[in-house]
């Protein structure tokens, strides 16, 4: 409201929204102007995807008044939402895995044959395709299917499919959550490029610091509430997190052991796994956190599962507590104290139609089986409230199923399932994605809380500062290889990146690329491209 | 009771040798004929017994035979298929109770055209491509069951009927001429309701006790066939409603047959199971002599009940 | 890290989406057609028609029972009918022509149940052919192997007189003599209890639970999700084969051409009682209220002498109505 | 296709995956079973045979081809046998009751079927009944409304002679007459191209896998997916109606207890063609193969005088075991 000369684009105001059990939108509002980015945050559940949805057509209002242009409007369903110039980039993969990508994007609005409205004109398709993902510097053949790009590259898929409408409304849900640094400058430059031309974005992202490179306009929710409007530049982060959480927020410094453990918890020995993996050795420490750093697509998650027996390998020896053991399924990992937390909760850790307790227990399921055999309900729901109550997990009951809880509390959920399997080896996959400034500082001091305890953490993170405060050393990867070790004292972004971009690795080795596997020079997007095709 | 039908009693147990036999493998001794044998099922009992008869026939004349059949009387086209497999075998005749006496014409007409002697069985088929049929009046049958019917509950009151299939030509037959024969003949009896079971033991049961309690004053129970008439048994051994109802079958099988000695079924209709598939095979032998055959072989039918269950005549009929 | 007191968001609310009021409302429609069908005919509710009823319910009860567990994982058992008919012939050939003793002669009919189900489990989490293709290859076989094994005859147990007993008998007429339930609805509903307590009391339970809500994240979990699938099935294959003996034992025979056709009315039950054929959430109780509604159904419709062909019509409209007011029912909660 | 020089990673590997060596593999179950078949009897490679084999595959493939289009949605289809029937004694209705003229009567045939599909569609997508209950409800309710119509009688065209010719007349033979091949081989593989043009060229074939893919995706691209499932399952139904006006031809009559059973055959044939039961994925080429599988198999059984309780047992092992390579295949692609 700072400018009060720019005419809004749309305004929201009285917005109401339950969900069965949940008030998530309380008399909120919101207005948006051409040619600006609007960032929209609050912590996990605050309300933001929902009343975004609501401007999209995906959820009817309950109450409230939307206008565009100053006209009051009703938007019924998401083609109504597309007529009247509004595109959202969904904050989950909203993509059609077995279609291409060309057909992905223009999905609903295909070019038809000359004189035909059933007949598709595939070749029309793929070239307005190319040249919309070359606009955006994205070397993706618009045939291939989407299931065969790399997370990243199917969340740029979305971006280019939002971008295609020409809408005049754009709203990205988180659309960096799983974006490399190189593809999120890219991402900046085109949404600087849109706010030129007069398009009106909605930016909601839980990484404060990005706000201040992009946003012109910050609001805030809190609990289903329209808290404030401030203009970025008079906003400093510290201001915003107070109004997201209602409270000030300390933030540790990182508390690093004073002495050095020598006990080896860990042990991986030329861990191999064709077109994937090469060569991966490391040691894990008691007490340690040992950051994995890379781009996207690097292998980091390949490591883990394969330490966890998610996926076979090779060749390769593990060794537990200087024990060589055999990881051929999860569940020998788990026997062997080994808990893995993987980067997409929702396809890989959740149960989501189950309720929180069964999901917080399911990995230590046998443990509670009581005398006559059966699960010993007391004692889980005890553990189970125990987690929720030292996790801090917003959920009204124990009894909640899964689905029904925010990305971040979901998360917390995840946590909770591999404390009660009391591994005393936790891999991390980006532990932090999608999950608010409160959560986040939450399950920093738990894993610093972990650590101390004894426990001996792996953290995948593709955010550097966050390796860089949580982790006593560093290991770097590039390519499916280890390209470097760092200590907490020698790491720094740049070395970091010096290393995560050394290239030269199995894709090479794999021999049939026409590409510059030597070269340094191109984005670090190339990666995931090249690997992703062996 | 006596039998209720002119019937020639063609007990299958002794056949004399007939001449064809010994005349026709004379000259080819070492490739024995081959009859497919094709009925409308091969899971029931009735259809197990024909097979028994043909693969008896088999033996005494020297043929090869093989017996098959759909999985169910509804299943018009896939008789068909293994009709149409059965020719491209290159048998040198064949046997067919035909489930749709016209969808098979065109069939027939290629076996004709090939030269295979056809001998229908159990139905016939509306062409006079086959030179004989060994079959069953069902609708007589029926009708015997219905008077047999009329005698036993005096003339007057409720019955009911399970069929085994609604569509099949048996259970048209059986269904119509026991229904038809009660309408001309018993004008005090009404039938009060008809259902169709599939000649399935388990769902006629369920469906006999529910017709038994929609009425009350229920005095007979007609079940067309083996399936059926067992849903009957096991309904009324069920209620305990042993005696309170005259019960009539059809076909044989062991508990059937226990429930006539007991007296828990008034009787049934049998026809020759054994004797029809017996007949169909040896037909067709001597249709490959070159043998002239009757266009139409009635292979009987014979009411029996607790009287005349052990007569050895009968038991030539039955199958456990 | 006590963060409850910064929470003020008002969750209690969804406390009144109560489970009971819900598992009230999942009898709404067989009370329905209860109400519906006494008032039609004076011949439905009477003691013998209940026990009808409720006999008629015990084979495809016991059925849906087995295919409850496996709906939940998220698969389907197209097998359940002519695995029950496989289970009543090798019951008959245990008891009949081997002569063992009538205990012994039910485990071997339960027992080939589970093994009909532990092929059908093999098939589907070593070999990963998707369920519908395992269990129908396996109905195939079971039936195919029905016949050849009892000759396509019938196995008569009138030597074994007992054996009917287990189904036809009644204990509860022997307590109370006027009310002779008969065995086969006791061992229905026992099967039931013992179905609810493993759904809900065990870690079989639980993982049948987890592995239809998100079978990757629960083998993520450390669980050997091949292994409890497998033994899902089987148990599954063994309610099948509990509802062979009782069948057998009904019809004091094995009659091994029944069966097919059977899965769809055990699915049917099961769907009907609000098992999401997604996998991951379903009762016990809402599979025998389903079971129920079928049978009751049928049951009504032949009493009202509803002609057959009508019948056919009639049932298919209910079953689909059945699900939508369930499917209704949820969306209000 | 101008994109080669913008892209300079090489794409070309993803060709090596090469649908096309893809699509011969699919072949080489049929083939194997041929040639299996062929040494063993030599009455299997007849000219007379293989014609059995084509007609025989007819009404099935048909009713697969519009499983396919059902199955890629991520749904089911059980009533296409049963609305088959329906179709079939529509069109007898229509022709032999009415004295429609035969194109007519062809036409209310097919139009039966579609409406069947369109009640299966309109009550999955908008009354939101899984598809399994909805399609078992229709089924039911086709299966007694074709006894209904019919009176439960068959309903014979001898006076509509041409009638028949649609399935048993010989466009080909009457070219190459040493050839004559019936038109209902000609009519099944019309449909599979027509089926495959639509499913890989038109607008609805793109919605129908991207429903399959990601239902919710789609609608939340805008694509108004109630209204393009309800129109797919149509076109399921459309070609259930085809396959009713086949069966009615080639028997010249309509039978109307047929079809109970027949959509297991049908599901078998898409999934064997590799079509995925979890939808977004398959083809029409793997379908028409599938159906080829089934029919070959039970054909050359039949020829070898394997029993027929045996020839169950085989046909479900390889049922699995078709599927099975299949899966096999993918994983090493
Ligand atoms: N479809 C739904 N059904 C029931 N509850 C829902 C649904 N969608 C959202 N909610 C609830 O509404 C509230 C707001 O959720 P929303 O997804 O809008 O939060 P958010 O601000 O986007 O959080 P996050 O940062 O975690 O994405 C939460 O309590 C959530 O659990
Ligand atoms: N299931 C799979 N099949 C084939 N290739 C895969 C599979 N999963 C991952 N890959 C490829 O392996 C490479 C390594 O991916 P991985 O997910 O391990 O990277 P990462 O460093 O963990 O990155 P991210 O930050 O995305 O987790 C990627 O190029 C990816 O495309
Ligand atoms: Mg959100
Ligand atoms: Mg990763």
């Amino acid at each position: 409201m700072t400018d009060a000369t720019a005419k809004p684009l749309v305004t929201m105001t009285g917005i109401d929204k339950s969900f069965p059990g949940v008030h998530a939108l309380d008399n909120c509002r919101f207005d948006l102007r051409a040619g600006e980015v609007h960032a929209l945050v609050g912590e996990n559940g605050a309300g933001k995807s929902t009343l975004m949805k609501v401007l999209a057509g995906i959820y009817r209002k309950d109450a409230g008044v939307i206008t565009i242009d100053g006209h009051e409007v009703e938007i019924a369903n998401p083609r109504a939402a597309q007529d009247l110039g509004i595109s959202m980039i969904h904050q989950e993969l909203n993509l059609m895995n077995h279609l291409t990508v060309a057909q992905n994007i223009f999905i609903g609005r295909e070019p038809r044959r000359r004189f035909s409205t059933f007949l598709l004109d595939d070749a029309t398709l793929n070239r307005n395709a190319a040249q919309l993902l070359e606009m955006m510097h994205l070397k993706i053949d618009p045939r291939t299917k989407v299931a065969d790009l790399t997370v990243a590259k199917q969340q740029m898929v979305e971006i280019a499919k939002a971008l295609s409408y020409n809408a005049r409304v754009l709203i990205m849900d988180e659309p960096t959550a799983a974006l490399t640094e190189a593809e999120i400058a890219e991402l900046f430059a085109i949404i600087r490029r849109l706010r030129s031309q007069g398009v009106g974005i909605v930016y909601i992202s839980h990484r404060l610091e990005e706000l201040k490179q992009i946003s012109d306009r910050i609001t805030v929710m809190r609990d289903g509430r329209y808290i404030d409007t401030v203009p970025t530049p008079d906003a400093t982060i510290e201001q915003i997190i107070r109004m997201m959480v209602g409270r000030t927020i300390y933030e540790s410094a990182p508390e690093l052991p004073t002495e050095e453990s020598r006990e080896i918890v860990l042990e991986v020995r030329n861990l191999n796994r064709a077109g994937v993996l090469k060569d991966i050795s490391f040691t894990l420490k008691r007490g340690e956190i040992l950051g994995f750093a890379g781009l996207m697509g690097a292998g980091r998650t390949e490591v883990a599962r394969a330490i966890f027996g998610a996926d076979p390998i090779d060749s390769g020896e593990i060794l537990v507590h200087g024990q060589p053991v055999r990881i051929k399924t999860p569940r020998d990992a788990v026997r062997h104290g080994i808990g893995y937390l993987s980067e997409d909760r929702k396809r890989y850790g959740l149960a989501l139609k189950m309720d929180v307790e069964t999901n917080v227990v399911l990995a230590a399921l046998q443990k509670f089986v009581n005398a006559v055999g059966w699960v010993d309900r007391r004692r889980t729901t005890a553990t189970a409230n125990h987690h929720v109550a030292t996790l801090a997990i917003k959920t009204p009951s124990l009894q909640q199923q899964v689905k029904n809880l925010s990305g971040g509390t979901q998360q917390k959920v995840v946590v909770g399932k591999w404390l009660t399997a009391n591994t005393d080896i936790l891999i991390f996959d980006e532990p932090t994605r999608g999950i608010d400034v409160g959560a986040k500082s939450e399950i920093y001091k738990l894993l610093n809380d972990l650590a101390r305890q004894g426990k001996a953490i792996i953290m995948i993170s593709s955010e550097l500062p966050e390796i860089l405060r949580m982790s006593h050393r560093i290991i770097v990867m590039c390519e499916g290889r280890i390209t470097g070790e760092l200590s907490s004292t020698e790491a720094s972004q740049e070395a970091i990146m010096t290393l995560a971009t050394q290239r030269g690795g199995i894709v090479a080795d794999n021999g049939d690329t026409g590409g510059s596997p030597g070269g340094q020079s191109d984005s670090p997007r190339l990666v995931s491209m090249e690997s992703q095709s062996a | 009771a006596a039998p209720a039908a002119p019937a020639a009693p063609a007990a299958p147990a002794a056949p004399a040798a007939p001449a064809a036999a010994t005349a026709a493998p004379a000259q080819e001794a070492a490739k024995k004929p081959y009859i497919p044998v094709i009925s409308k099922g091969f899971q029931h009992q009735f259809w197990q017994a024909v097979k028994a008869g043909a693969e008896q026939a088999a033996i005494d004349f020297n043929v090869d035979i093989t017996f098959e059949g759909p999985e169910s009387e509804a299943m018009v086209d896939k008789q068909l298929e293994m009709v149409q497999t059965a020719l491209d075998k290159k048998p040198d005749a064949l046997c067919i109770a035909a489930l749709d006496s016209k969808a098979l014409i065109p069939l027939l007409e290629r076996a004709q055209a090939e030269g295979i002697p056809v001998i229908g069985f159990d139905s016939g088929v509306d062409s006079d491509i086959p030179v004989t049929t060994a079959a069953t009046d069902n609708i007589a049958a029926a009708a015997t069951a219905a008077d047999k019917m009329a005698e036993l509950i005096g003339g007057e009151g409720e019955v009911a009927v399970i069929v085994h299939d609604q569509t099949s030509r048996t259970g048209i037959d059986r269904r119509d001429g026991f229904v038809n024969r009660i309408a001309e003949a018993y004008p005090n009896i009404t039938i009060v309701d008809i259902q169709y079971g599939g000649g399935d033991h388990l769902r006629s049961t369920d469906l006999a006790k529910a017709i038994i309690q929609a009425h009350p004053n229920l005095k007979g129970f007609f079940g067309a066939n083996e399936g059926s008439i067992i849903g009957v048994l096991n309904a009324v051994t069920e209620l305990d409603m042993g005696g309170k109802l005259v019960i009539i079958g059809y076909d044989a099988g062991k508990q059937q047959m226990d429930a006539i000695r007991s007296g828990l079924q008034a009787g049934a209709i049998t026809q020759n199971p054994v004797g029809i598939g017996y007949k169909c095979v040896e037909s067709a032998v001597r249709a490959l002599a070159g043998e002239q055959l009757d266009p139409i072989t009635d292979t009987g039918f014979f009411w029996y009940d607790a009287s005349n269950i052990d007569d050895p005549q009968i038991q030539a009929l039955l199958y456990e | 890290m006590s963060l409850e007191t910064t929470s003020s968001i008002p969750f209690s609310r969804t406390i009144f989406r109560s489970d009971a009021t819900q598992k009230i409302l999942a009898f709404a429609g067989l009370i329905v057609l209860f109400v519906v069908f006494s008032l039609a005919s004076p011949n439905f509710l009477t003691f013998n028609n209940i026990v009808g009823i409720l006999l008629a319910t015990a084979v495809n009860g016991l059925l849906a029972l087995g295919v409850t567990y496996i709906i939940i994982t998220g698969g389907i058992d197209l097998s359940v009918g002519t695995v029950m008919t496989l289970s009543a012939v090798m019951t008959g050939v245990a008891i009949v022509m081997w002569g063992l003793p009538i205990p012994i002669g039910v485990l071997v009919g339960i027992g080939t149940g589970a093994l009909a189900g532990l092929v059908n489990g093999l098939t589907i989490s070593k070999m990963k052919v998707p369920p519908f293709i395992a269990t129908l290859g396996v109905m195939m076989m079971a039936k195919g192997l029905a016949l050849v094994i009892s000759g396509a005859r019938p196995i008569y147990f009138n030597d074994a007189p007992a054996f009917r007993e287990i189904a036809m008998g009644s204990l509860v007429g022997m307590i109370v003599p006027d009310y002779k339930i008969p065995n086969a609805v006791l061992v229905l509903f026992g099967a039931a209890i013992i179905a609810h307590l493993i759904l809900t009391k065990t870690v079989m339970g639980r993982y049948n639970l987890a592995i239809g809500s998100n079978e990757e994240a629960t083998r993520l979990s450390g669980v050997n999700v091949d292994r409890w699938k497998t033994a899902i099935y089987a148990l599954g294959g063994a309610f099948s084969g509990i509802g062979g003996v009782i069948m057998a034992a009904r019809l004091n025979s094995a009659q091994p051409a029944l069966g097919a056709g059977y899965e769809l009315d055990a699915i049917a039950a099961v769907v009907i009682g609000g098992t999401s054929l997604s996998g991951g959430e379903g009762t016990i109780l809402g599979t025998i209220i389903g079971a129920f509604i079928i049978s009751v159904l049928t049951n009504g419709l032949r009493i009202l002498s509803v002609p057959q062909e009508w019948q056919m019509v009639i049932t298919g409209a209910i079953v689909i109505l059945a699900v939508y007011a369930d499917i209704i029912r949820r969306r209000q909660k």
